[in-house]
């Protein structure tokens, strides 16, 4: 735990952390205040986090909240760090952060896609990247049934018998 | 005593035309098509006067068998495109003058080719200089009148010494006795030949004298442009046969080294039209511009004929008088097929077209078989000529030629498939959906011209007897034909027989095709696009940079219009030093320098 | 117009998987391109909150079908630390020998099958045919062919059968012996070398901008970047490896390092088979929760592991019920296969285009999920 | 027609059958997970070409078209229009039982869960996902269907075409989609 | 030219057919060992042609159906020019510039129709194609120069009974080594076998002319495939092996030069257009030049 207990000390000094997890010794999960997350992110590149590993969302429907995760590696230390913003789930909007980490690029437009996050800064998220033609609430919150839209899209069908193909299954 | 009505009915009808015109435009442009047709039909007619002399004031006239084809050529190639013109004179700046100076174009290469003495000939000459260079601005560009005029000019300047000096050597102008002193002093006559073949050299577009070709082709009003390719190139052809066959060269170089049989003065020429063929060849491969697309192969199918002229053989000679009649009519056919594109969509450019063919197919099938011929495919005409000239080169063994003509035959596939696949076939862009079918008038030479092009590859029995008549004239061995077989030395092509098991082929071909099941028809966006969907024709259609990982092997090249380019560009500069230094806004400045130099002048001429 | 528009896929023999790439094209070099994903969406993320924590484990093989071990391995990594596990000794090294013959097998599909774009269709009849016999042990091992369903929380699902270390050690021995020949067959071929080498250069500024990562980082950084070294899961520290890096990747670069790596893999499964503990349990028991419905604390974390082509891993966030509250996955060939495509594949000719798709990696399914 | 031309077009027709039957040429469509099978079935070691069978390029070329997996609505879109620059007479074979009920994707609101209301499937191969064995059997039955003259997918397909578009209208809204949302 | 003549033509064309056919199919088989399993039926090439030919199709226009009907019509025709083994339909017809030329009608049927589909990449791979042409066509032709210069004849059967005289030391391939070596090579770009063999390569641009061909299309085009395969084929037996006195003879000749090509092609990968365009003008056309200066200028070789 060394190496990551100088480095959230470190990060305690120059930012408001709300809190700090540690879910094993190589990670590290910082809660921050949406206001300093650029500025942390800046820091943590700086610092030898250079790549951006992941960027998601978890849907907190119960207590309204989206929370976006930032998670960037620092490949010299092997260290994770897991940095958490909390959103509210009714007007969901960020700014981007490309200009730190290109590559969030496609992360955020998926992120966007699934949760209905805004990302500002970054006009390319609101195109639609996996899905085509979706007209539904945004597939990854909480609140929506893929089981419902299925049947109601692909729906079991009955045939008609005089024309019904023969099917024949084997094995 | 029919010809020299021709000639001076020429000259008449070209000022008629001009008249004509300021009545109406359209009726002086159908004159022209009167004209050149009476021309044609007279030229004709008039076979039998073959050898009968005349003379016009000054002016001496010979009918020579050679003057009585190149004018054939010529005048079948005016007379076809002559059709178009009537399309295009509301679009050009003057066009009354336009009329006028195509037929006086046409009758002065007339004169130039029936002229016995030099005198005639230059005169004629600059006839035809000075009016196709009036005509060239009348499309795009005056910079491509200015390079023509240019160039021509070094032609006309060449022409007229060579005569000063094959005056001052014979004491005559008469063209069939100026050269005989020549044949006992090598020396003097390599310098005439020079002169004289370096004034063809600039007219048929051999290297280095080629740059203006594509540039006037490119920019000439599109119903001059197949004249220009298919007629006046020509012209240089038949300066050169004259430097060569009446000279005689082979006799005059005699003494000087040889190689592979041939005067080295000869070969050197040789192999400039070898680096033409090659060059035209990779340089037309690269066009975006379908019309200097066809004048780059200009350039190339002149290094054939200069090639074939230069053998005086009995096959490649042969070739090369064929291939002359063969280019000119199969590339003004491709000339008016892009003309009439040009006409219907205002473009040439290649990568802005597509899909043609379904708008005018018999466009489509006049240049497809133009291009056939133009590449030397069997049955066209092409072939034959080409098959002759491969087979001379063989029989003498001159393997660098042969190289840069192998080189250029399939390169021909290269370009003349580009402008097939790009302008007619592929997707037809949605600004053309509405685009009209061919008009009438133009259907008409394209069809005549494509008859052409057909019959002479299968039957070119009456086309050879005519060579073999220019080549027992020129003292060397016709070209030998039993039946409908040509006969060669490695080998011998019967072309009947070809297009005979052609068709057979075809007609297999087509019941396999007919037998099987019928097809269904479907609109050319419902095509392979990786499962994925389009809807802009435009954008599925390859047509720019057709040729990209070809033409990247060789996009560095040195050229000639680089080097005259820096060239110019040296001038420009030292203009603009010399404007600083002595033209500028302080006449002290202008005082200065001019002193400084008056003084320098001075000391330099008293130290001497 | 002298653009024309291009598609590599989603059917085109070009083109690994239902995927596809929009290329404007001049002549034949590329102008603009862009990634058209989302053909394989399944929308696995959504389907794991659905499942119980059990039932998934049918489903997460099923997200990258060319490796999909990685997987189960990374998802069984987060339920362990969420649920703090131990998992038994003989586990950890019968997972490493799962883990590094799925690699194995992974690597020689990819050798084999760099020859369908350059065209030499003989390596790929040879490379999947000789992958097949992993498939082999994977069979005896598992049950299963290519989703094994094996590594589970806790542990491997059952023991090794018995003898299997023998079949194993033979198969390494044949395909180290094979090695060669696939390399005198592509490597070697001058054409193959004329093709590739100094073409689709990966520099090290692209690897940061992007977040490539797998043998595409390690050719290019000069580093000797791997998960299994920097961050070491089951007993990699206790095994001897060395990877191959480098600072300059080129097409030729980036497949000669799979050699090497298919070599280190070999190295691997011996050590691991040699250092293995001859026996013991394999499966440490789910502390909370039925036999069926296990609940997992709450908590989120993050684990990872090398595949490939690179770092692959799973945000697994719980609430403490019986289902994940959600699962995020990191494709490890996300970077390049969405922006890699738009950003760096302009430029290249189109006769790059599918070994620019081979080389760099691009994984369809774990893009998409 | 007389009925002696029918007889000639019905030998022929047989004769015709039985050379498409044992000449398949195949568009392999990588829609999901089955593909992975594939290359095994191709290559060495089960070697399907001893049957006639090999891969083409474009759907224009091929015989039949392997579903191989799940379907997304994307997927379907592309699929559906390959299918229809297929060539008659046609055969679309169905892997994994994705193909036949949604499989393990029943829920999924991405996938389709039943190929047959899309597209007229002849043959359907259970298992998730197929082994090469299970496939070349399958390409095994698919040959004596044609053979038979069983394999009609195509006809029904033409026949009940209205049938079959109003099921890929209704699931995916627009079958040929102006895609150019991501430029 | 007679009647006698084009059914003798049409008797070739059958033989030709089913002779290249079936070795086709053997090649298949044969390649199949090489990649370690079995291969189809010796047989399978006639029943995917036949199969090919019996399907439905689409059409993109008349250009389209035109372009392959002209095609297959120039390629039989060729092939009815070269002389089967000592057997030759029509007499004095098999001038090797004839030929190479009337190969050409094929070729450009086949360019015309593929763009004539309105696919980019037919029409790209076209331009490849005629590219590839241009690359491989200039060190066979000048190599062929030279050997109609050595022999004063430009016919293929007259090149071949030439050879004979020599017995096996006689056959050109062993006078003039390097202009074998260079038509083994042009060979090879000729069929259009790898390293060669961009113009159709799949994965770059989906198998490029033969895009859009289905049904009857795509068989008269595997028929095409078949007739020029003989056609490139036979003239090198006929340039460079001595033809054939007997048919037999001709017959394995043509099937060792096949399979030796084949089995070379398919441990080869392929070459870009242009680095295949860079190799024909660096290594075979200098061996050509080299070969057509020993011959013309030193006389070497030529008996």
């Amino acid at each position: 735990m060394n190496s990551t207990n100088k480095l959230v000390e470190e990060i305690r000094q120059r930012f408001e952390i709300i809190d700090v997890i540690h879910p094993d010794d190589q990670q590290v999960i910082l809660d921050i205040d949406k206001m300093h997350l650029h500025t942390l992110l800046s820091h943590l590149k700086a610092d030898g986090f250079r790549q951006l590993s992941l960027l998601s969302a978890v849907d907190w429907i119960k207590d309204n909240i989206f929370e976006l995760v930032y998670i960037v590696f620092n490949w010299d230390t092997g260290v994770h760090v897991l940095a958490r913003v909390k959103l509210p789930r009714d007007n969901p909007r960020f700014r981007t952060i490309t200009p730190i980490y290109p590559g969030a690029q496609y992360y955020e437009r998926d992120v966007h896609e699934f949760f209905g996050i805004e990302f500002e800064g970054n006009p390319m998220s609101y195109k639609p990247l996996f899905l085509e033609l979706w007209d539904e609430m945004p597939p990854m919150r909480k609140d929506f049934d893929p089981e419902a839209y299925s049947r109601e899209k692909f729906p079991e069908r009955v045939y008609v018998p005089h024309f019904v193909p023969k099917v024949e299954v084997i094995e | 005593m029919t010809f020299d009505i021709v000639v001076i009915l020429m000259f008449l009808g070209a000022f008629s035309a001009y008249l004509i015109s300021k009545a109406s435009l359209k009726a002086g442009a159908y004159a022209t098509t009167v004209f050149s047709l009476g021309a044609l039909a007279v030229l004709l007619m008039g076979r039998s006067e073959i050898g009968s002399e005349f003379s016009v004031l000054f002016m001496n006239f010979e009918v020579t068998v050679i003057g009585w084809y190149f004018s054939g050529v010529m005048v079948l190639v005016y007379a076809m495109t002559s059709f178009f013109n009537s399309f295009w004179m509301d679009k050009m700046m003057y066009p009354g003058s336009y009329n006028f100076l195509y037929l006086f174009s046409l009758a002065g290469t007339l004169g130039l080719f029936f002229a016995s003495d030099l005198i005639t000939l230059f005169i004629f000459w600059e006839v035809v200089v000075w009016s196709s260079t009036f005509i060239i601005p009348m499309g795009k560009s005056r910079r491509a009148a200015v390079v023509y005029y240019t160039i021509s000019s070094i032609g006309s300047m060449a022409t007229l010494y060579g005569i000063m000096l094959v005056y001052r050597i014979s004491g005559t102008l008469v063209i069939q006795e100026a050269f005989v002193p020549l044949k006992e002093d090598p020396l003097t006559a390599t310098v005439v030949f020079v002169i004289f073949v370096m004034a063809g050299l600039t007219k048929i577009g051999i290297f280095p004298f080629h740059i203006w070709l594509p540039l006037a082709h490119g920019s000439a009003p599109h119903t001059f442009s197949p004249v220009l390719s298919g007629g006046l190139v020509k012209m240089g052809a038949f300066i050169a046969y004259m430097s060569v066959a009446i000279l005689p060269a082979y006799e005059a170089f005699e003494g000087s080294l040889k190689i592979m049989g041939i005067p080295l003065q000869l070969y050197f020429l040789m192999i400039l039209g070898a680096i033409s063929i090659v060059l035209g060849t990779l340089m037309a491969i690269k066009q975006e511009d379908a019309k200097k697309l066809i004048a780059y192969s200009s350039v190339a199918n002149g290094g054939y004929i200069l090639i074939g002229i230069l053998m005086m053989d009995q096959l490649s000679f042969a070739g090369s008088m064929m291939h002359l009649f063969n280019h000119a009519i199969a590339s003004a056919a491709a000339f008016l097929a892009i003309a009439v594109v040009a006409y219907r969509t205002g473009t040439t450019k290649i990568s802005e077209l597509g899909g043609m063919i379904h708008r005018m197919p018999l466009t489509y099938l006049t240049y497809l078989i133009a291009i056939i011929s133009l590449a030397g495919i069997p049955p066209m005409g092409g072939f034959v000529s080409k098959w002759l000239i491969i087979q001379g080169l063989a029989d003498r063994g001159l393997m660098f030629m042969a190289l840069a003509a192998f080189f250029g035959s399939i390169g021909s596939f290269l370009y003349v498939f580009r402008p097939l696949a790009a302008v007619f076939l592929g997707q037809l862009k949605p600004e053309h959906e509405h685009l009209k079918s061919e008009p009438l008038m133009m259907k008409i030479p394209m069809v005549i011209l494509m008859v052409l092009i057909l019959y002479f590859g299968v039957l070119p029995k009456w086309l050879l007897g005519i060579i073999g008549e220019i080549q027992v004239a020129a003292g060397i061995e016709p070209v030998m034909m039993s039946g409908n077989t040509i006969l060669a030395v490695n080998g011998v092509l019967n072309t009947l027989n070809v297009f005979m098991i052609f068709g057979f082929g075809f007609l297999i071909s087509l019941i396999i095709f007919l037998l099987m099941q019928k097809s269904r028809r479907v609109g050319l966006m419902d095509t392979y696009t990786s499962a994925e969907f389009i809807y802009t024709p435009e954008l599925y259609h390859y047509a720019g940079a057709f040729y990209a990982p070809f033409e990247r092997l060789y996009q560095n090249h040195p050229s000639v219009e680089k080097f005259l380019g820096a060239i110019a560009w040296k001038f420009h500069e030292l203009g603009t030093v010399v404007n600083a230094l002595f033209f500028s806004h302080k006449p002290a400045v202008t005082v200065f320098w001019t002193s400084v130099i008056l003084v320098m002048i001075t000391l330099g001429g008293a130290g001497i | 117009m002298k653009e024309v528009k291009l598609f590599l896929g989603p059917q085109h023999p070009g083109m690994h998987g239902n995927y596809s790439a929009h290329m404007y094209v001049e002549g034949d070099i590329i102008n603009k391109s862009y990634a058209l994903p989302g053909m394989l969406h399944r929308g696995f993320e959504k389907l794991m909150e659905r499942r119980h924590w059990m039932g998934n484990l049918a489903l997460i093989p099923r997200i990258c079908v060319i490796e999909p071990d990685p997987n189960e391995m990374v998802y069984a990594m987060s339920i362990e630390k969420l649920a703090a596990i131990e998992v038994p000794e003989r586990a950890h090294w019968i997972r490493m020998i799962i883990l590094e013959l799925a690699r194995l097998a992974a690597n020689l599909m990819s050798i084999g099958g760099i020859g369908a774009p350059v065209g030499l269709y003989t390596s790929v009849y040879w490379g999947v045919a000789d992958r097949d016999l992993i498939l082999d042990i994977f069979e005896k091992i598992t049950g299963a062919r290519v989703y094994h369903m094996y590594i589970v929380p806790g542990g491997v699902r059952k023991d090794l059968p018995e003898g299997i270390e023998e079949e194993i050690l033979d198969l390494l021995d044949y395909i180290e012996g094979r090695l060669p020949e696939f390399y005198d067959l592509v490597m070697r071929s001058p054409i193959f070398q004329t093709r590739t080498r100094d073409n689709i250069l990966l520099p090290e500024e692209v690897v940061w901008e992007l977040g490539v990562t797998g043998i595409g980082m390690r050719s290019a950084v000069n580093r000797e970047y791997d998960i299994r070294k920097v961050k070491p899961y089951a007993r990699y520290d206790q095994v001897e490896f060395s990877l191959p890096y480098g600072p300059y990747s080129d097409a030729f670069t980036r497949v000669d390092f799979k050699y090497i790596e298919m070599a280190q893999s070999i190295s691997i499964i011996r050590q691991s088979i040699e250092k293995m503990p001859k026996d013991g349990p394999v499966r440490a028991k789910i502390a909370t929760g039925s036999a069926l419905r296990w609940q997992v604390p709450p908590g989120m974390v993050y684990s990872c592991v090398e595949s490939a082509r690179g770092e692959y891993g799973y945000l697994v966030v719980s609430d403490g019920g019986e289902m994940p509250y959600r699962i995020a996955v990191r494709g490890s060939s996300y970077p390049q296969g969405l922006m890699g495509v738009e950003k760096y594949l302009p430029g290249h000719r189109i006769d790059d285009a599918s070994l620019w798709m081979d080389t760099m990696g691009v994984c369809a399914p774990e893009i998409d999920r | 027609m007389t009925t002696n031309a029918k007889d000639v077009r019905k030998t022929w027709e047989k004769i015709a059958d039985y050379f498409r039957a044992h000449s398949i040429w195949m568009k392999w469509y990588c829609t999901g997970c089955g593909a992975i099978e594939m290359p095994p079935t191709m290559t060495s070691r089960f070697d399907m070409e001893r049957l006639g069978m090999g891969p083409m390029a474009t759907p224009r070329q091929a015989d039949v078209l392997l579903i191989t997996g799940y379907l997304s609505a994307k997927t379907l879109r592309r699929v559906i229009y390959s299918y229809e620059q297929m060539q008659d007479p046609k055969y679309v074979v169905g892997f994994g039982s994705c193909t036949l009920n949604g499989g393990i994707y029943f829920d999924s609101y991405a996938t389709m869960t039943r190929l047959d209301h899309y597209l007229p499937v002849d043959l359907y191969i259970a298992g998730c996902m197929p082994r090469p064995e299970a496939i070349m059997n399958s390409f095994d039955t698919l040959i004596k269907m044609i053979e038979k003259g069983e394999a009609k997918g195509w006809k029904h397909y033409q026949e009940n075409h209205e049938w079959y578009r109003r099921n890929q209208l209704h699931s995916l809204k627009e079958v040929y989609v102006k895609d150019e949302f991501h430029e | 030219m007679n009647l006698v003549n084009f059914a003798y033509g049409l008797l070739l064309l059958l033989a030709a057919f089913v002779f290249q056919t079936t070795l086709t199919g053997i090649n298949r088989k044969v390649v199949a060992r090489l990649q370690r399993r079995r291969g189809p039926k010796f047989y399978q090439q006639f029943i995917d042609i036949f199969k090919a030919l019996s399907k439905g199709s689409t059409t993109h226009g008349w250009v389209f159906d035109f372009g392959v009907i002209m095609a297959l019509g120039g390629i039989m025709a060729t092939a009815i020019f070269i002389p089967f083994g000592p057997l030759k339909a029509v007499p004095g017809m098999d001038n090797i510039f004839i030929i190479a030329y009337v190969l050409a009608v094929g070729m450009l049927g086949m360019a015309m129709s593929a763009s004539g589909s309105g696919n980019p990449w037919a029409s790209i791979g076209v331009s490849r194609a005629l590219t590839n042409m241009l690359a491989y066509d200039i060190p066979f032709m000048m190599v062929v120069f030279g050997l109609i210069f050595a022999f004063d004849s430009s016919s293929l059967s007259g090149l071949a009974a030439i050879q004979r005289e020599g017995g096996l030391l006689g056959w050109n391939v062993l006078r003039f080594p390097l202009g074998g070596i260079v038509a083994m090579i042009s060979l090879q770009g000729m069929l259009g076998k790898k390293p060669f063999d961009s113009f159709i390569a799949p994965a770059e641009i989906a198998s490029g002319p033969m895009v859009e061909y289905g049904g009857r299309h795509l068989g008269m085009l595997f028929l095409l495939h078949e007739y020029s395969t003989f056609i490139e084929v036979s003239l090198i037996v006929h340039l460079f092996f001595g033809g054939g006195a007997t048919v037999l003879e001709f017959m394995v000749k043509y099937a060792v030069i096949y399979t030796f090509l084949n089995l070379v092609s398919n441990v080869l990968p392929r070459f870009k257009i242009d680095q295949a365009v860079t190799f024909f003008y660096k290594v075979p056309l200098a061996m050509a030049v080299v070969q057509t200066f020993l011959i013309i200028f030193l006389g070497m070789g030529v008996a």
